[in-house]
């Protein structure tokens, strides 16, 4: 088989960095997951279940305690080998604190600890339980025990396929690694360049410049025959600050959710991005493929409004639309609709946009004091499988994004996620329901959708992985 | 001369260590980097463990003690983005800028005395009219529209250039056009403005009774008479693309010094922005300096 | 006025300048011709157009706003009115060549005087680089600039108004044209140096039968020079004929007013125009002043120092005038500028009512400049050529509240341009819209209008045609009278001097040779070069041939 | 002539403004510019009260609609934008945000760096030098930094952005002011004023300002543009003006991703910015010419006379 089988992908930003622990950042994950470096186990993308990689088999010992068998015969690319030590290496370098680990934020407040029970078996232990420590193992990468254990690195060292050539300001180049325990990947070097417009991204594409390039803006992605989309995990949502009057009167959170002209409004997010009734997507635990989302309902609004109004509520006092510059593409073009649309119905909206950094302090708690009535821009990614990485931190009143102050809600979230199997889905699916009808704390927009240009030359396709990871190795060439 | 030479970099010395500590403390007013370099969902106390590692823990006045310690070892800090020495990924940057906006401004400085002159020289004429309004354009146009429209044009729908990137001399035409045209406009109109009144001078009766070509009263006797405003808007501008071409940068995916700064600057990469400024506001002193004394070589009258 | 000969001939010139208002005529059907080896002097009144008729046939008149109504100007029978733009630079500077009366305006300040010489040579593709710069050398030798090898690197502002006017004619003769339009070539030469110039001028028409037009308000020069003579008077040609015959029987009224007015030494100098004495009061003390130019042609280079004034001290009474003459270069501009602290005194003192001038405050500086005023060499130079003449000459009011209250600047304004000669409507021009002894006239009107004590004149009439020379002295003697004023009378034109001033100061190379009164002066004078002076005075041509 | 000159008309402040308006109809090309100007400043006064909600007001339906069409009215002549908001009205009422921020900056840096730009170039005493390092300190300060922080400490704001764009424009002004004082301070006349006791500030603003001033003019009225367009880049990064409130920059900014698709989104705002730009340039030629008197005459009706 002939030709040139080295590809050009074309990122949207530059990769800060290289740092094997940071690969739950887009473009460093773009970039070296799977690629450079694998972790024990990955997440099929359409099962959302773990499956092996460098580990080949796991079985949890206690509630605190998972078994690993490793990999056999697997080398690092600078000589080293993968072993149990190597396993204890990586996730102790990940968890000492001695470097910014954004990885870890996965597990929270987690303590692990790795004991190497032989050569090519782990035990890794957590102060508590962990149901879903493969799939959390999924985000630590495995690094050559030659990496500095106290300095993030820029030059990566891991077991995949591909191994770092260079790193400059202009690109980085991965080249085949030869001594790879798996199958042989197709692609034989990539270089990863970047480039902030979308428009530019897809022309390079066009014009053969580049083979593939992720998240290009829906009005690029003009050509069926190059350009795929793919729902990622992220949901887009509206907080209500249910804390500040007149918004903790539920009539006017929900007016705030009837008010809103979803079909016109679609049109910004690309008519395939349905529409979310939830904070998790599809797939996930906890989804509720039969939760219905508020309809449009202009005139309910108005006269919930009016009824309001009439029980005292100061309908008319200015409510701020928060907005974050750049949080998704026409971000803040749907805010400005989406204010258009409540003035209609008769609240006194006003849009602010802010930087990320100003932004922050009304995502998270503790809440700026003085912040008044708002309504919060926001945007969710649970790629994990399980709705407990979006529930307590939404719903629970301890939650660092929660507005809701219900010791009920709280109760019920403790129990779900204490629970298992069909239970644990039932309660997660109730939480869900309750949330949306009954506290109405926050508006679900839509699921979001992502698109990918993906040149004539290759055969991939993106996944909801594609946020995370494009895996040089499932990229194969058109004869 | 030499006297006024010293004086004039130990007063920059003291502006240059006056502006790092303004961008010092500044910056620090612009919100808490934790907040953007880790996932939105990690916890407190992994926000903490950062601010501790990076040093953002201590009193800023404190912070800034470190900073001016380990500046007079010439240690100005790690990026937190990128892992490395933050003065190493400016002088990696600033090289590529510097060639950008040396190309840009050499070409379009000759371009602009060059024709705004002969428009000079024939105002209201023909070509006066049409340099001065194509100029004009060229200096309103924003410059991403003009770009994306080149690249739309001649890469995508030409497909003569390349449409971003770096490397040979096609990779240079677009940014470079892109670049010139907003200093051009503008120094079209200065040398312009400044050679009609120079034109209308008594010695440049002298030149033509003199019987000296046209050639060599306007670009000889006029220009040299109107150079002082076009030298100093010339540097102005060549300031601009030092401390950043940051449109060009981004859209060609040049990795030059505006694209740095822009980014650390959104990313609160202190050390980096701090190194950035040194080092294009050692660049923009040092070109500062050349101005005045190229003043001094130009007119003799001027002295300081 | 048809010469077979004639190598330039102009016939039937009328040129207007044009704006909103009707337009101004300058040159109204003048016709001349000069012929090879020929001098043909132009006399005539100030603002007369002479200058705009000379400069047409060097095709210097921009046109608009300059008008050509008609007229024919030819060379060796070629029509210069219609040639392309490379026929013409091959005339100018080369075949005909002109020395403007403004010199400093007239050289281009950013070039040194040797580049700007330098050019002429190698824009005709006469010589160039070493070659040039010798021949450059020798010119500057031959006009008489001291040590040509270093003053060829400087700049035009480092020279004295009469080195800068032989510069000019340095660059004029470059060629050896076969015509030269000298513009007041002399006005700011002293009598020696005069003499060298027109010597030198001389010479060239001797070797190279080169045709001379001559404008000058010099009758003594004119006499000297002149073959033929015209005179003109408010644009027009009033009189045109062989020297000799105008200047012995003028048939014009305003030549015979010409050759009146002329202050023929012997007949004035006892009279002395004085009706009241000199106060006791010492107005002015100058001790030991000395000025040092830093001797460098760019910014960079070393600190040699030039001595341009040299250990003069002497002191002016109230209601005294003092002439000073001297050689061109003999540092009395910078002795002038100093007492006005327009640059520092390298040393020395200078007292103005027992103050030092150089270490006064603010304040009383103030009332000192309102009290001392200017008529600086370069009329046109001193001028802010955005304001018009009445801004110019109202600008003392608005620096100086009390002198004049704001309703009656209008009317002082036209008072005082009558007082020189210049008419009401000249208020709303500006300044390179004249001529230069109307220029000259209205830096008058400018020093006169703050009632100064004491006025500073440098080279102030040098411009001006002897009958409206007369008027301005008359006028400054009837101020001198009424108000008591006191006057610093820098000049090169003894006649006036010795009319004018009750002492003189000669100064040579920056020092004061000679300081006395003007009848001593001039009968008995003391040092070599007072006499060398005043045996310079130009004799007739047709006297001398 | 003297006649005329010695009955001159009682009021000259009308008929100074009576003679401008003269030379201003003989440039057709400026007068042109100064209609152009005139109708903007217009639209910018009146076009918010009228077309406010039309500029504002959701159309979902026209998204992205094609220009050149009159059936969905005249305002959707110029097609309408991403949310289907008619062009033509966020042009008419984009233009007073535009305007006024551009005009207030480029009038507040000229100002204020023209002066500080004739004091550093008369004065040599110590508070020159420091304007002039002031001026190498802006200069080297990175103009979104400076926004970013006046966006951290003093919350968004047109009053705010106003200062950062004024800010950051002020050193080519008060460099380029002070350039042509070092030249212009040397001349004769400055000479001649001193020795009449003119005061420096009196030098400075009588006698060296009026020759000073063109060359600022020229460059203010290109800065129009620069200004616009950093406004524009500003708000693209989220440092400058923020929606729901937007600007002639802002709508360029934000249609740019649809260049290929919908190219009027960009267009007709770009388009605006260099009419603009390219009136005021004509106007400020024009002013050049009147205000010098050696030029004036290109202006003046030249009446010949009879041959
Ligand atoms: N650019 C101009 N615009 C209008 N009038 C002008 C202009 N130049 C010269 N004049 C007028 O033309 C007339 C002739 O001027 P010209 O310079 O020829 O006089 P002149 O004879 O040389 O006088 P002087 O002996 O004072 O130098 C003067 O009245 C002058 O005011
Ligand atoms: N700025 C300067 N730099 C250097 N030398 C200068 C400068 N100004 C004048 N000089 C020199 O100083 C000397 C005296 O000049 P000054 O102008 O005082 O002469 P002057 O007596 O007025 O002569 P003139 O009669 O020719 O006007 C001259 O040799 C001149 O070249
Ligand atoms: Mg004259
Ligand atoms: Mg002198």
């Amino acid at each position: 088989q002939e030709g040139n089988h080295d590809i050009r992908i074309v990122l949207p930003e530059q990769p800060g960095n290289l740092e094997p622990c940071g690969t739950i950042i887009t473009t460093v994950g773009q970039v070296l997951s799977q690629n450079v470096t694998e972790p024990l186990a990955t997440v099929n993308a359409k099962t959302g279940q773990p499956e092996p990689k460098l580990a080949t088999k796991w079985e949890q010992l206690d509630p605190t305690t998972w078994r690993f068998n490793l990999r056999k015969g697997v080398k690092f690319q600078d000589g080293a080998d993968f072993n149990a030590k190597a396993v204890a290496f990586s996730i102790d370098r990940m968890t000492s604190g001695k470097l910014t680990c954004n990885n870890m934020a996965k597990f929270g407040n987690a303590k692990l600890t790795v004991t190497p029970v032989d050569d090519y078996t782990v035990d890794i232990k957590s102060d508590k339980p962990q149901p879903i420590l493969p799939t959390l193992l999924s985000v630590v990468m495995m690094v050559s025990p030659n990496t500095p254990a106290d300095k993030a690195v820029n030059d990566p060292v891991g077991t995949g396929p591909f191994k770092l050539a260079s790193f400059t300001p202009q690109n980085v180049v991965l080249e085949a690694f030869s001594d790879y325990w798996g199958d042989k990947p197709a692609v034989t070097k990539a270089t990863y360049v970047w480039r902030q417009e979308s428009s530019i991204r897809a022309a390079m594409i066009e014009t053969g410049e580049a083979d593939l390039t992720p998240a290009i803006a829906i009005q690029d992605a003009n050509n069926p025959d190059t350009d795929f989309a793919y729902l990622n995990s992220e949901t887009t949502a509206m907080r209500i600050d249910a804390e500040q009057p007149p918004l903790d009167d539920i009539r006017l959170r929900k007016a705030l959710n009837l008010a809103i002209d979803w079909d016109g409004l679609s049109q910004l997010f690309g008519e395939d991005a349905p529409r979310a009734s939830q904070m998790v997507v599809e797939g996930i635990v906890g989804h509720d493929k039969n939760l219905k989302p508020w309809p449009y309902d202009l005139e309910r609004a108005k006269s919930l409004i009016a009824e309001a109004k009439k029980d005292g509520v100061k309908v008319d006092t200015e409510i701020r639309l928060i907005g974050r510059n750049g949080i998704y593409p026409n971000g803040a073009e749907a805010m400005e609709a989406m204010m258009m649309m409540w003035q209609e119905a008769g609240l006194n909206v006003k849009l602010v946009m802010l930087d990320v950094a100003d932004w922050l302090r009304y995502l998270q708690k503790p809440y700026p004091e003085d912040r008044g009535p708002t309504l919060l821009q926001s945007m969710h990614d649970n790629n994990k499988g399980d709705a407990a990485f979006t529930i307590p931190i939404f719903y629970r009143s301890t939650g660092q994004y929660s507005v809701l102050n219900s010791p009920e809600m709280d109760a019920e979230i403790d129990a779900a996620m204490a629970a298992t199997g069909a239970e644990r889905e039932k309660a997660f699916q109730k939480i869900f329901d309750e949330a949306l009808n009954k506290y109405v704390t926050d508006i679900p927009m839509y699921h979001m959708i992502g698109y990918t240009r993906v040149g004539k030359r290759l055969e991939w396709k993106p996944d909801i992985s594609t946020n995370s990871e494009i895996p040089l190795a499932n990229i194969r060439f058109k004869q | 001369m030499l006297n006024y030479l010293g004086r004039r970099v130990s007063y920059s010395a003291i502006s240059i260590l006056g502006l790092l500590t303004l961008v010092f403390f500044l910056t620090r007013l612009t919100g808490d980097p934790s907040a953007l370099y880790l996932p939105l969902d990690s916890t407190p106390e992994a926000r903490a463990a950062f601010a501790q590692l990076n040093g953002l823990d201590q009193p800023t006045y404190v912070q800034f003690w470190n900073f001016l310690t380990d500046l007079s070892r010439l240690d100005f800090g790690e990026s937190m983005r990128q892992n490395r020495s933050a003065m190493s990924v400016a002088l990696e940057a600033f090289p590529q800028t510097l060639k950008l906006a040396v190309v840009a401004m050499t070409l379009s400085t000759i371009l602009a005395i060059v024709i705004g002159s002969i428009a000079a020289a024939r105002p209201r004429g023909v070509f006066d009219r049409i340099a001065s309004f194509l100029s004009l354009a060229g200096a309103s146009a924003p410059d991403f529209w003009v770009a994306i429209v080149a690249i739309l044009v001649f890469s995508v729908g030409l497909g003569i250039l390349p449409t971003s990137g770096t490397g040979g001399w096609q990779y240079w035409i677009m940014p470079i056009f892109v670049l010139m045209l907003r200093p051009f406009g503008l120094l079209v109109q200065v040398v312009r403005g400044a050679m009609l009144s120079s034109l209308t001078s008594p010695y440049i009766k002298t030149a033509r009774a003199k019987g000296l070509s046209r050639h060599s009263i306007v670009f000889g006797h006029a220009l040299r008479n109107s150079l002082l405003p076009v030298i100093t808007v010339a540097g102005d501008l060549t300031t601009g693309l030092i401390n950043g071409a940051v449109i060009v940068e981004s859209v060609f995916g040049w990795p030059g010094i505006g694209k740095l700064m822009i980014d650390s600057i959104i990313q609160r990469d202190f050390a980096v922005v701090q190194s950035t400024i040194l080092v294009t506001a050692l660049a923009i002193f040092i070109l500062n300096i050349m101005i005045d004394l190229l003043y001094a070589v130009l007119d003799p009258r001027v002295r300081y | 006025m048809t010469d077979k000969h004639a190598i330039l001939e102009i016939a039937g010139l009328t040129v207007d300048f044009l704006s909103d208002d009707e337009p101004v005529r300058a040159v109204d059907e003048v016709s001349f011709h000069v012929c090879r080896g020929e001098t043909l002097v132009i006399l005539g009144e100030s603002g007369s157009g002479k200058s705009v008729s000379t400069s047409a046939v060097m095709d210097l008149v921009d046109c608009p706003p300059g008008d050509i109504v008609a007229g024919d100007i030819r060379f060796e029978g070629r029509d210069l009115r219609n040639i392309g733009p490379e026929a013409r630079r091959s005339i100018n500077g080369c075949k005909i060549s002109m020395i403007f009366q403004d010199p400093l305006a007239y050289l281009n300040p950013v070039y040194t005087v040797g580049r700007q010489i330098a050019e002429v040579f190698e824009s005709h593709g006469v010589a160039r680089g070493e070659v040039a710069r010798r021949h450059t050398i020798e010119l500057l030798r031959r006009v008489g600039i001291r040590e040509p090898e270093l003053r060829i690197d400087f700049y035009p502002h480092q020279f004295s108004g009469g080195q800068r006017q032989r510069i000019m004619i340095a660059m004029a003769i470059a060629l050896e044209p076969d015509v030269i339009i000298a513009d007041e070539p002399t006005t700011a030469l002293d009598l020696s140096v005069q003499a060298q110039i027109l010597d030198l001028l001389r010479d060239l028409q001797r070797e190279q039968g080169m045709a001379l037009i001559m404008i000058t308000h010099d009758l003594d020069v004119a006499a000297s020079m002149a073959d033929r003579v015209i005179v003109m008077k408010a644009g027009k040609v009033v009189e045109a004929g062989v020297a000799k015959d105008v200047f012995t029987c003028p048939r014009h009224a305003y030549t015979r007013a010409l050759i009146a007015a002329l202050p023929h030494g012997d007949a004035v100098e006892s009279s002395n125009k004085r009706a009241t004495s000199i106060g006791d009061e010492v107005l002015l003390r100058v001790d030991h002043l000395i000025k040092d130019y830093p001797l460098s042609s760019g910014a960079f280079k070393s600190k040699r120092l030039l001595r341009a004034v040299d250990d003069v001290s002497f002191s002016v009474h109230k209601g005294e005038t003092l002439g000073i003459v001297g050689e061109s270069g003999s540092g009395k501009s910078s002795v002038a500028r100093m007492l006005l602290r327009l640059f520092d005194a390298s040393s020395g003192a200078a007292y103005y009512r027992g103050r030092n001038i150089f270490e006064m405050e603010r304040r009383e500086l103030l009332a000192f400049r309102r009290n001392v005023q200017m008529i600086f060499q370069d009329p046109f130079g001193s001028m802010n050529p955005r304001m018009n003449v009445r801004e110019i000459v109202s600008e003392s009011w608005a620096i100086h509240g009390d002198i004049v209250p704001k309703a009656l600047w209008r009317d002082k304004v036209v008072d005082l341009l009558e007082l020189v000669g210049l008419k009401p409507e000249h208020a709303d021009r500006y300044p390179h819209q004249f001529s230069g002894g109307q220029r000259q006239r209205i830096a008058i009107a400018r020093a006169l209008a703050s009632e100064p004590e004491l006025v500073v004149c440098d080279e102030a009439v040098s411009a001006l045609d002897v009958s409206i020379q007369a008027q301005i002295v008359d006028l400054l003697v009837d101020l001198r009278t009424r108000l008591g004023l006191s006057y610093i009378f820098i000049t090169h034109d003894l006649a006036v001097v010795r009319t004018f001033a009750d002492r003189i100061m000669v100064m040579e190379q920056g020092k004061v040779v000679e300081l006395n009164d003007t009848a001593t002066l001039f009968s008995s004078p003391s040092h070599e070069y007072t006499r060398k002076l005043l045996a310079a005075a130009p004799q007739p041509k047709w006297l001398a041939a | 002539m003297n006649a005329s000159s010695s009955s001159l008309p009682a009021s000259p402040p009308a008929r100074r403004s009576n003679q401008l308006l003269q030379y201003l109809v003989r440039d057709k090309l400026a007068l042109a510019s100064a209609l152009l100007l005139a109708l903007l400043v217009l639209a910018a006064l009146l076009a918010p009260w009228l077309l406010g909600d039309a500029a504002t007001k959701l159309g979902l339906r026209y998204r992205n609609l094609a220009p050149f069409s009159l059936d969905h009215g005249w305002l959707y002549i110029l097609g309408a934008d991403i949310l289907g908001r008619p062009i033509l009205a966020r042009l008419l009422v984009g233009a007073s945000n535009t305007l006024g921020i551009a005009a207030s900056a480029v009038v507040l840096s000229m100002t204020i760096g023209g002066s500080l730009g004739l004091i550093a170039g008369y004065s040599e005493r110590w508070y020159s030098h420091v304007i002039l390092r002031l001026a190498d300190i802006i200069m080297s300060f990175p103009s979104l930094l400076l926004a970013l922080i006046v966006l951290y400490t003093l919350g968004p704001s047109v009053q705010n952005l106003i200062i950062v764009l004024a800010i950051t424009r002020l050193p080519v002004y008060l460099r380029t002011a002070r350039a042509e004082v070092l030249e212009v301070r040397e001349r004769m006349f400055v000479n001649a004023a001193r020795a009449m006791g003119a005061k420096p500030l009196r030098i400075l603003l009588r006698h060296i300002a009026p020759l000073v001033v063109p060359t600022l003019i020229t460059i203010s009225a290109i800065d129009f543009a620069t200004v616009i367009l950093a406004e524009s880049a500003l708000s693209f990064l989220g440092l400058g003006i923020q929606p729901p409130d937007f600007t002639w920059g802002a709508m360029v900014a934000n249609g740019r991703g649809y260049l290929s698709t919908a190219w009027w989104i960009a267009f007709w705002p770009g388009l605006a910015i260099m009419l603009a730009t390219l009136s005021l340039n004509v106007l400020s030629s024009w002013a050049r010419t009147v205000a010098d008197p050696q030029q004036r005459w290109r202006l003046q009706k030249l009446k010949r006379s009879q041959r």
